[in-house]
C-alpha cells in the first residue's frame, strides 16, 4: 500500500492540477481566465511527462563521468517542443482575445453572447 | 520608465550582457542546458527589455517589422534549408552525417547551423508578437 | 533521387514554400506561388499513390536514424490516399480561392494569408504522411494553429468567437491527444506506431493502455467534431473565408478520420476494440451523431449552417464504418471520405460563390437565387443529390458500402439509422433546393449575374467528379480494399 | 530523500496556486499566480533532472507568457472577471470524470522513478549510450531534440513561425481591419 | 449500327433532345419542333429496335461497372420492350397534345417543362431497357427526380406543397423500403440480374419472403399500392400534359412495370406461390382498388377523380401481378398497354375542357359535350375502355386477370374486380352522360366555346382511336405480353 503510494502520489497530483486547469478552461467564462487555464492545464501534462521520464537517484542527462544513470531524455525533448506549441497557442488565443474586445467590447463570453443574439 | 535614469542606466549595460549570455546558450547547448530556442527567448527579451525603457521607436529603427518577418522566414528556411543540402547531398533529409567527411563533425555543423536557425526565427517571432501588443492601434 | 524522397517531398516542399511566401510583395504573386506549390504537391500525392497502389509500402528514416530512435514516415495506401486528397482539395480550392480572397482578405495580408494556407497543408500532409505519434502531433497543431487564424479572417466578427471556440476546443483535444501518448509511452517506451503497436499487444489489458486509448479517442473526436463534441464546427465553417470553408470541411475533419483509423487499427488493433468493445461506442455515438446533426440541419436557415451540420452527420457516419470494424465497414468510411471531400468541396465552393454575388448566405437574402445563378444552382443540385445518396453519384457507393456493411452483421437498427440520415438529407437538402429555385425572389436581393469563372470551373470539376466517382469506382473501392487489407482489419464473421 | 521532499512541497505549492486561480477573480492577480505557477513547475522540473525543460518553462511560463497575458490585460482594460451567471454543473462533472479516468489509469502505470519501467528501457538506453559516437554531443537532449528527432524541432519551428504569421494577421502591426457590421448574426 | 447501341441511342437520344431544346430556347418554333423530331426519333428507334426484337435473341449492353458485379446494364426483353413501345409512341402524341396545350394556356417556364420532360421520357426508357435491378432502380430514381420540376412547374405555394407530398414519398418509399429490399436481395444472393424463374429461389428462407416481397411492393411507390398512393393525387398540381403522359403512363407504369419485372424476374413466379409470399399482399391490391374507385366517385375534380381511378386501375396490374400465375400476368402486361391509351386519353379531354372553357370540376361541364363532341366522345371511349367492355381494348386485361383468378380460385378477388369494373361506369360514365344530356348550372347553352386546339383533337382522336383498334388488333403488344407471362 505504502510504496504504491511511494509510486504514484506524483502522479496523482499532477492529475489534481491538471483538473483544476480543465475546469478553469472550461467552466470560466472570461477568456483570459480560460488561456490561462489552458496553460495550467498544459503544464501539469509536461509534468506527467516528466514524471514518467524521472528515474530515482538518476541526474540530467548529460553525459559526463562518473554518473550511469541519466534520467529519460526523450520526454524532455517532446515537452520541450510541447512547450513552444503551448506558448504559441497562447499568444494566438491572446491576439484573439484582443481582436474580440475591438469588436465587442468585452471578454465576458456570457455578454458576447448577449451582443450576438441581440443583433 | 522612460524617464528613470537608473533604469536607462542599468539597460544600458544589461543589454550587451544579456545579448552576449544568450548567444552563450545558443552555442552551448552541446554541452549544457540551452540551445537555440531558449536562446531566441532571451535575445528577444534583451530586445523587449530595451524597448520597453526606450521606447518602441529605438527598436523599430533597428528592427523593422519587415525585417523581422524576413527573420522569422529566413531561420524556417535555414533549419529546412540544411535539409535540403543534406537531400542534394545524397543523404536523407536531416542526415547531418553526410555535411562532413567525419560523420560527428557533419552532426556538429548540421545541429549548430539549425540551432542557429530556431534561434533567429524563435527571436524573430517573439519580437514580432511583442510588436503586434505593443502596437498602438490596439490601445483604443 | 526524387523518387526515393518522394513521401518527404510532399510534405517539406510546402513547409519551404510557406515562409517565401511569406516574403512575397503582396498581390497576386503570393497566390501564383501557393497555386504552383499545391499542384505540385497534388502531382506528388499522385506519384505516391501510384507506388503504393500495389499494397506495398514506403518507409523513409528522417535524419538517417533507424526507427524506433529516429522519426520514420511510414506511407502505405491509406496514408497515400489521404495525402492525395487533401493536396487535391487544395489544388483545386486555389483557383477558386483568387476571387474571393480578393474580396475577402485585404490587399496588403495576402502574403500571409496564403503563407498560413500552405502552413496548414503542410500541417494535414504531414499528418497524413508520418509514422510517428509525436511528429504527428505537432504537425497536427502546425495545421490547427493555422486554421484558426485562417478562419479567423472571416469578414464578420462572429468569425472571431468562432475561431477562439476553436482554439479552445481544439488545444483541449490536442492536449487529451498528448495526455493519451503520453500514457502509452509510459507503457511502451516508444513512439513510433508500427512499434507501438507490436509493444502493446501484449499489455492490451493493462489500465493505463486502456486509459492512453480512452484520451487519444476523446482527443481525436474533439478534432473530428463527433457528436457530442461537434459545437465548435458550426460557426467555425459558416464565418470563415469561402476559400476556407471548402478547404477545411472538404480535408480537416477528413485527416482526423485518419488519424482515428491509425490509432485504433493500427497502434491498438482490432482485437482490442474488440476486448474493450469499444466498437459498440462508435456506433452509438454514430448514431446519434447521425440523426441528431440531420435534425439540426433541417431546422437550420442558413445553408452554410445547413452544409456545416450535414457534415457532422457525414462524419458521424465514418464513426459508424469504423464501429462496425469489418472489412466492409472500414471500406465505407474511406470510400466516404473521399467522396465527401468531393461533395461538400462542391457544396461549399457554391456556397462560397453565392455569398460571393449576394454577401449572405441567409435564406432570407438568397431565396430564388438560383434563378439568377443557374449553374451554381446546377452544381448544388447534383452535389445535394450525391449527399443524399442517389444512385449514378459518388454518394450512393458510400451509402451502399455503410448498408452493406450494416446487414452483413445484421446490425437492423444500425441500417434503418443509416436510411433514417439518407431520408433526413433528403429533407435538408430540398429545403435548400425550394429556398434556392422554387421560392420567389427575395425583394431585398438586388439582380446578380452568375459567379466568375474562375469559381466555376473548380466547382464543376468537383461536381463531375461527384457522378465519375459514382459510374467508375476503381480508385476509391480498389484503394479502400487495400489500405483496409493493411489495416489488418478482417472480414466480419459471427 | 531531500528529493522527495522538495518534490513534495514544491506539488504542495503548485496545488494551492492552482485552486487560487480558480478562486481569484482579479485577473492581474491571476496571471501573477499563473507566473508563479509556472516558475515552481520548473523548479519542478529541475528536482526531475529535466535542466532544458526548466529553463524553458521559466523563459517561457514565467516569462512570455506572463508577458502576453499582461499586455492583452493592458489591452482589454477590464481587470475583474464577472461571475458567471451560470453554476454550470456539467463542467465539473466532466472534470471528475476525467480526473477518475485518470487516475484509474495511473494504476498499473510504472510507479514513479522506476529504473525499470519500459520508458526507461525501451528506446532511452540507446540515446544514452549512443548519443556521443552518433552525435559527439554530451547533452544527450541536444542530440535527440536536434538529430535523432530533428524533424519535430523543424516542425515546432515551423509551429512559432506559424504563430507569427497568425499574430500578425490578426493584431499584427501596420494592418488594422474593418469589418461590416451588417449580417453579424 | 448495332442493336446494343440502338438501345443506348434509344435512352440517350431525349436527353440530347433535352439539351437542344434548352440551347434552342429564344426560338419557341425551333425548340416545339426539336422536341416533336425527338419524339419521333426515339419512337423510330424503339420500333426499330423492336422489329429486329426476337424473344430468343439476347440484345444487351454494359457501359460500367459501379459496384462489383453490379454493372449498368441495359438489355430488352419482351415487358421491356412491350412498355418502351407504350412510352415511346405516347410521348410523340403527348408532345403534339402538348404544344397546342401549353400555348393556348400560355404556360411559364415552357423551355424547363419541354426539357425536363424529355428527360422524363430518357429516365423512362432507362427503366424499361434496364438489364438488373440495379440499373432499373438507377432510372427509377433519375425519373422521380427528373419529375419533380415538372410537378412544382406553376411553382406558387400550391404546386410546391404537391411536389413536396409528390418527391417526399416517392424518394421516401424507394430510400427507406426499396434499396434495403435490394440490398438484401443482394446480400443474399450476390447478384441482381434479371433470370428467368428469379434469382432468390433457394436462397431465400420461404418463410422471410413475405416480408421481403411485401418491401419491394410498398418500396415501388409509384405502383401506388395503398398507404403509399397520396403522391399521384398530389402530383395533379402539374399542368395537363404532365398529368397525362407522366401519371397515366410513364411514371405510374414504371412502377407496376417494376413490380412486374421483380415478380418475374427476381422472385420468379414459382417461389412466390411455393412460399405464399402474396398471400396477405394480393388484400392490399385488392383493398386499393376498391378504395379507390370508391374516393374517385365522391370527387368532383376531374383529374382528381381520374387519379384515384389510376390508383385503382394500377392495383390491377400489380394484383395480376401477385397472382403470379400466366394468366394474370398477361393481364398485368396487357393493362399496361390498354389502361395506358385508355386513360391518356381521358387526360387529354380534362385538360382540353380545362384551357377551352376553364372548368376542372365535373359538376360545372353540364352540356358542354353537345359544344365540343370530339372532346366529349374521346372521353366516353376511354372511359368504356377502362370500364372493360368489347369493343374496347380494356376488355382483354381484365379478361386474363379474370382468367387468373379463376385459375386460382380466388373467387372473391374476382368480385372485387367485377365489382369494380361497376363502379368504374358509376364514376366515369356521368361526365359524357352529362356534357351531352345535362344542363349548365345557369341553364345557358354554350355556343361561344369552340373545341380545343387541333392538335389536341388529333391526339385524343388517335389515343381513342387507338383504344378501339387494340380490341381488334391486340397483335404486337399482345405477343410480347405473351412472352414475358410466360404463357405461350
Amino acid at each position: 500500500m505504502i510504496d504504491i503510494i511511494i509510486g504514484h502520489y506524483n502522479y496523482w497530483i499532477v492529475i489534481l492540477l491538471m483538473m483544476a486547469g480543465f475546469y478553469t478552461v472550461i467552466n470560466r467564462g472570461n477568456l483570459i481566465k480560460k488561456i490561462a487555464g489552458l496553460n495550467i492545464f498544459q503544464t501539469s501534462v509536461f509534468l506527467l511527462y516528466i514524471s514518467i521520464g524521472y528515474v530515482n537517484e538518476g541526474t540530467t542527462p548529460i553525459i559526463a563521468e562518473g554518473f550511469t544513470r541519466y534520467a529519460n531524455p526523450l520526454p524532455h525533448v517532446l515537452i520541450l517542443t510541447a512547450i513552444v506549441v503551448g506558448v504559441s497557442t497562447t499568444a494566438l488565443g491572446l491576439a484573439l482575445v484582443v481582436r474580440i474586445k475591438r469588436a465587442y467590447g468585452t471578454i465576458e463570453e456570457d455578454e458576447i453572447h448577449d451582443k450576438d443574439m441581440s443583433l | 520608465m522612460k524617464h528613470n535614469l537608473v533604469l536607462r542606466f542599468i539597460t544600458k549595460y544589461l543589454f550587451p550582457v544579456i545579448a552576449l549570455f544568450a548567444l552563450y546558450v545558443q552555442f552551448h547547448g552541446d554541452y549544457g542546458p540551452g540551445g537555440g530556442f531558449q536562446a531566441g527567448v532571451i535575445l528577444s527579451v534583451a530586445f523587449i527589455l530595451y524597448a520597453m525603457v526606450f521606447g518602441m521607436e529605438t527598436i523599430e529603427q533597428v528592427l523593422p517589422l519587415g525585417l523581422l518577418r524576413i527573420l522569422a522566414s529566413a531561420g524556417v528556411l535555414i533549419y529546412s534549408g540544411t535539409g535540403v543540402i543534406t537531400l542534394l547531398m545524397g543523404g536523407n533529409f536531416l542526415d547531418y552525417d553526410i555535411l562532413s567527411l567525419r560523420p560527428i563533425q557533419g552532426q556538429h555543423i548540421g545541429i549548430m547551423v539549425i540551432e542557429l536557425g530556431v534561434g533567429i526565427t524563435v527571436s524573430a517571432v517573439m519580437l514580432i508578437i511583442f510588436y503586434a501588443f505593443s502596437d498602438r492601434r490596439n490601445h483604443d | 533521387m526524387i523518387e526515393q524522397n518522394l513521401c518527404l517531398l510532399l510534405v517539406v516542399i510546402p513547409l519551404i514554400a510557406a515562409p517565401v511566401t511569406a516574403m512575397l510583395p503582396a498581390g497576386r504573386s503570393p497566390w501564383l506561388f501557393t497555386l504552383v506549390i499545391t499542384w505540385l504537391c497534388f502531382a506528388l500525392s499522385i506519384w505516391q499513390l501510384t507506388i503504393v497502389l500495389d499494397g506495398s509500402t514506403i518507409s523513409y528514416e528522417l535524419g538517417g536514424w533507424a526507427p524506433p530512435w529516429g522519426i520514420e514516415y511510414h506511407i502505405d495506401a491509406l496514408n497515400a490516399f489521404v495525402a492525395l486528397i487533401v493536396s487535391g482539395i487544395a489544388a483545386i480550392t486555389l483557383p477558386y480561392a483568387l476571387r474571393t480572397v480578393e474580396k475577402e482578405i485585404q490587399l496588403q495580408e495576402t502574403s500571409l494569408f496564403y503563407a498560413l494556407f500552405l502552413l496548414c497543408l503542410v500541417g494535414l500532409l504531414g499528418i497524413a504522411q508520418t509514422g510517428d505519434v509525436f511528429n504527428l502531433f505537432v504537425f497536427l497543431e502546425i495545421s490547427s494553429l493555422s486554421s484558426y487564424v485562417l478562419i479567423a479572417m472571416g469578414k464578420q466578427r462572429r468569425a472571431l468567437t468562432a475561431a477562439y471556440q476553436y482554439l479552445i476546443m481544439g488545444s483541449i483535444g490536442a492536449t487529451f491527444l498528448l495526455i493519451g501518448i503520453g500514457l502509452i509511452y509510459a507503457e511502451t517506451g516508444t513512439l513510433n506506431m508500427q512499434d507501438l503497436h507490436q509493444r502493446l499487444q501484449p499489455i492490451l489489458d493493462h489500465r493505463t493502455v486502456h486509459t492512453g486509448f480512452v484520451f487519444m479517442v476523446v482527443g481525436i473526436a474533439l478534432k473530428l467534431a463527433l457528436f457530442p463534441l461537434h459545437l465548435w464546427l458550426p460557426n467555425a465553417y459558416k464565418y470563415s473565408p469561402s476559400a476556407i470553408s471548402v478547404f477545411l470541411s472538404a480535408t480537416a475533419t477528413k485527416v482526423a478520420v485518419y488519424i482515428m483509423l491509425r490509432m485504433v487499427f493500427t497502434v491498438f488493433s482490432t482485437s482490442f476494440l474488440k476486448i474493450t468493445h469499444t466498437e459498440f461506442i462508435f456506433l452509438i455515438l454514430g448514431a446519434f451523431g447521425v440523426i441528431v446533426a440531420s435534425m439540426a440541419a433541417i431546422v437550420q436557415h442558413d445553408l452554410k449552417r445547413i452544409l456545416a451540420y450535414s457534415s457532422i452527420a457525414q462524419i458521424s457516419y465514418m464513426v459508424l464504418g469504423m464501429g462496425f470494424a469489418s472489412t466492409l465497414g472500414i471500406t465505407a468510411t474511406v470510400v466516404h471520405v473521399f467522396n465527401h471531400a468531393l461533395m461538400k468541396g462542391a457544396l461549399f465552393m457554391a456556397a462560397g460563390a453565392i455569398v460571393y454575388r449576394v454577401g449572405s448566405s441567409r435564406f432570407e437574402n438568397i431565396y430564388g437565387i438560383g434563378r439568377q445563378m443557374p449553374w451554381t444552382f446546377a452544381a448544388i443540385f447534383v452535389s445535394g443529390l450525391s449527399l443524399i445518396g442517389i444512385p449514378g453519384t459518388a454518394g450512393f457507393i458510400s451509402k451502399w458500402y455503410f448498408m452493406l456493411a450494416a446487414l452483413e452483421q445484421q446490425a437492423w437498427l444500425i441500417a434503418f439509422v443509416i436510411l433514417l440520415g439518407s431520408l433526413l438529407s433528403v429533407v435538408y437538402m430540398w429545403k435548400i433546393f425550394e429556398a434556392l429555385f422554387f421560392h420567389r425572389l427575395a425583394c431585398t436581393a438586388p439582380p446578380v449575374t452568375e459567379a466568375p469563372l474562375s469559381m466555376m470551373l473548380p466547382m464543376w470539376t468537383l461536381v463531375l467528379a461527384n457522378i465519375y466517382f459514382g459510374i467508375n469506382t476503381e480508385l476509391t473501392v480498389g484503394v479502400a480494399e487495400t489500405a483496409v487489407r493493411l489495416l489488418g482489419v478482417t472480414a466480419y464473421h459471427e | 530523500m531531500l528529493d522527495t521532499f522538495i518534490d513534495i512541497t514544491l506539488l504542495a505549492f503548485l496545488t494551492t496556486t492552482a485552486i487560487a486561480i480558480i478562486k481569484v477573480r482579479n485577473l492581474f492577480v491571476v496571471i501573477m499566480l499563473f507566473s508563479i505557477f509556472s516558475l515552481h513547475s520548473a523548479g519542478l522540473f529541475v528536482v526531475m533532472d529535466a535542466a532544458d525543460v526548466a529553463f524553458t518553462e521559466a523563459a517561457v511560463g514565467a516569462g512570455i507568457s506572463t508577458v502576453l497575458m499582461l499586455a492583452t490585460l493592458a489591452l482589454t482594460k477590464d481587470h475583474d472577471e464577472k461571475r458567471p451567471a451560470h453554476h454550470a454543473r456539467l463542467p465539473l462533472l466532466v472534470v471528475l470524470i476525467t480526473g477518475a479516468a485518470l487516475v484509474y489509469g495511473t494504476y498499473d502505470i510504472p510507479s514513479f522513478g522506476d529504473p525499470h519501467s519500459p520508458a526507461q528501457e525501451h528506446v532511452k538506453p540507446y540515446y544514452i549510450e549512443h548519443s556521443i559516437e552518433d552525435t559527439g554531443v554530451a547533452n544527450t537532449v541536444t542530440a535527440v531534440l536536434a538529430s535523432y528527432r530533428g524533424y519535430d524541432t523543424l516542425g515546432e519551428v515551423t509551429v512559432i513561425f506559424t504563430a507569427g504569421i497568425g499574430v500578425m494577421l490578426l493584431i499584427g502591426g501596420r494592418l488594422t481591419r474593418k469589418r461590416n457590421k451588417e449580417d453579424d448574426r | 449500327m448495332s442493336d446494343q447501341h440502338l438501345l443506348l441511342l434509344a435512352v440517350f437520344t431525349p436527353f440530347a433532345g433535352a439539351l437542344a431544346i434548352v440551347l434552342f430556347r429564344h426560338w419557341p418554333n425551333l425548340r416545339e419542333t426539336v422536341t416533336l423530331v425527338t419524339a419521333a426519333a426515339v419512337c423510330l428507334i424503339v420500333v426499330t429496335v423492336f422489329m429486329r426484337f426476337s424473344s430468343d435473341t439476347l440484345i444487351a449492353i454494359d457501359i460500367a461497372e459501379p459496384l462489383p458485379g453490379l454493372a449498368i446494364r441495359f438489355e430488352v426483353e419482351s415487358l421491356g420492350m412491350l412498355f418502351a413501345l407504350v412510352a415511346s409512341v405516347l410521348w410523340l402524341v403527348t408532345s403534339i397534345y402538348a404544344i397546342g396545350y401549353m400555348r393556348k394556356h400560355d404556360e411559364k417556364n415552357q423551355t424547363r417543362f419541354y426539357a425536363m420532360f424529355a428527360i422524363a421520357i430518357g429516365c423512362t426508357l432507362g427503366i424499361a431497357l434496364a438489364g438488373n435491378l440495379f440499373t432499373l432502380f438507377l432510372w427509377y430514381e433519375m425519373l422521380t427526380i427528373s419529375t419533380y420540376p415538372l410537378v412544382a412547374h406553376a411553382g406558387n405555394k400550391k404546386a410546391r406543397r404537391g411536389a413536396r407530398t409528390y418527391l417526399s414519398i416517392l424518394l421516401g418509399t424507394s430510400i427507406g423500403l426499396l434499396l434495403p429490399a435490394i440490398l438484401i436481395t443482394y446480400t443474399i444472393t450476390g447478384s441482381l440480374d434479371f433470370q428467368e424463374g428469379g434469382i432468390l429461389a433457394g436462397k431465400l428462407d420461404p418463410a422471410w419472403a413475405g416480408l421481403l416481397y411485401a418491401l419491394f411492393i410498398f418500396g415501388i411507390g409509384k405502383a401506388a399500392v395503398m398507404p403509399f398512393h397520396r403522391w399521384l393525387p398530389a402530383a395533379m398540381v402539374a399542368p395537363t400534359p404532365v398529368s397525362a403522359l407522366l401519371h397515366a403512363v410513364a411514371v405510374v407504369k414504371a412502377g407496376v412495370f417494376t413490380v412486374l419485372k421483380v415478380t418475374i424476374y427476381i422472385f420468379g413466379t414459382d417461389f412466390i406461390t411455393s412460399s405464399g409470399a402474396n398471400d396477405w399482399l394480393i388484400w392490399f391490391a385488392g383493398a386499393t382498388i376498391l378504395l379507390a374507385s370508391l374516393i374517385a366517385m365522391v370527387q368532383d375534380n376531374l383529374k382528381l377523380r381520374l387519379a384515384y381511378s389510376t390508383i385503382s386501375q394500377l392495383s390491377y396490374i400489380v394484383l395480376g401481378a401477385l397472382l403470379a400465375t400466366n394468366m394474370g400476368l398477361l393481364g398485368g402486361a396487357l393493362h399496361i398497354t390498354m389502361h395506358a391509351f385508355a386513360k391518356i386519353t381521358l387526360f387529354f379531354a380534362a385538360g382540353a375542357i380545362l384551357i377551352t372553357t376553364d372548368k376542372s370540376n365535373i359538376s360545372d361541364m353540364g352540356g358542354l359535350g353537345r359544344a365540343m363532341p370530339v372532346t366529349f366522345t374521346a372521353f366516353l371511349i376511354g372511359s368504356l375502355s377502362i370500364i372493360g367492355l368489347p369493343p374496347f381494348g380494356g376488355m382483354w386485361s381484365k379478361w386474363y386477370l379474370g382468367m387468373g383468378m379463376v385459375e386460382t380460385g380466388q373467387w372473391l378477388l374476382l368480385a372485387v374486380l367485377l365489382f369494380s369494373s361497376l363502379l368504374n361506369i358509376a364514376y366515369l360514365l356521368p361526365v359524357p352522360v352529362r356534357g351531352f344530356f345535362g344542363k349548365a348550372k345557369d341553364g345557358t347553352e354554350y355556343v361561344q366555346i369552340k373545341e380545343a386546339p387541333i392538335s389536341c383533337l388529333l391526339a385524343m382522336v388517335f389515343t381513342s382511336l387507338a383504344s378501339i383498334v387494340l380490341f381488334f388488333y391486340p397483335g404486337p403488344f399482345y405477343e410480347l405480353a405473351l412472352d414475358a407471362s410466360g404463357a405461350r
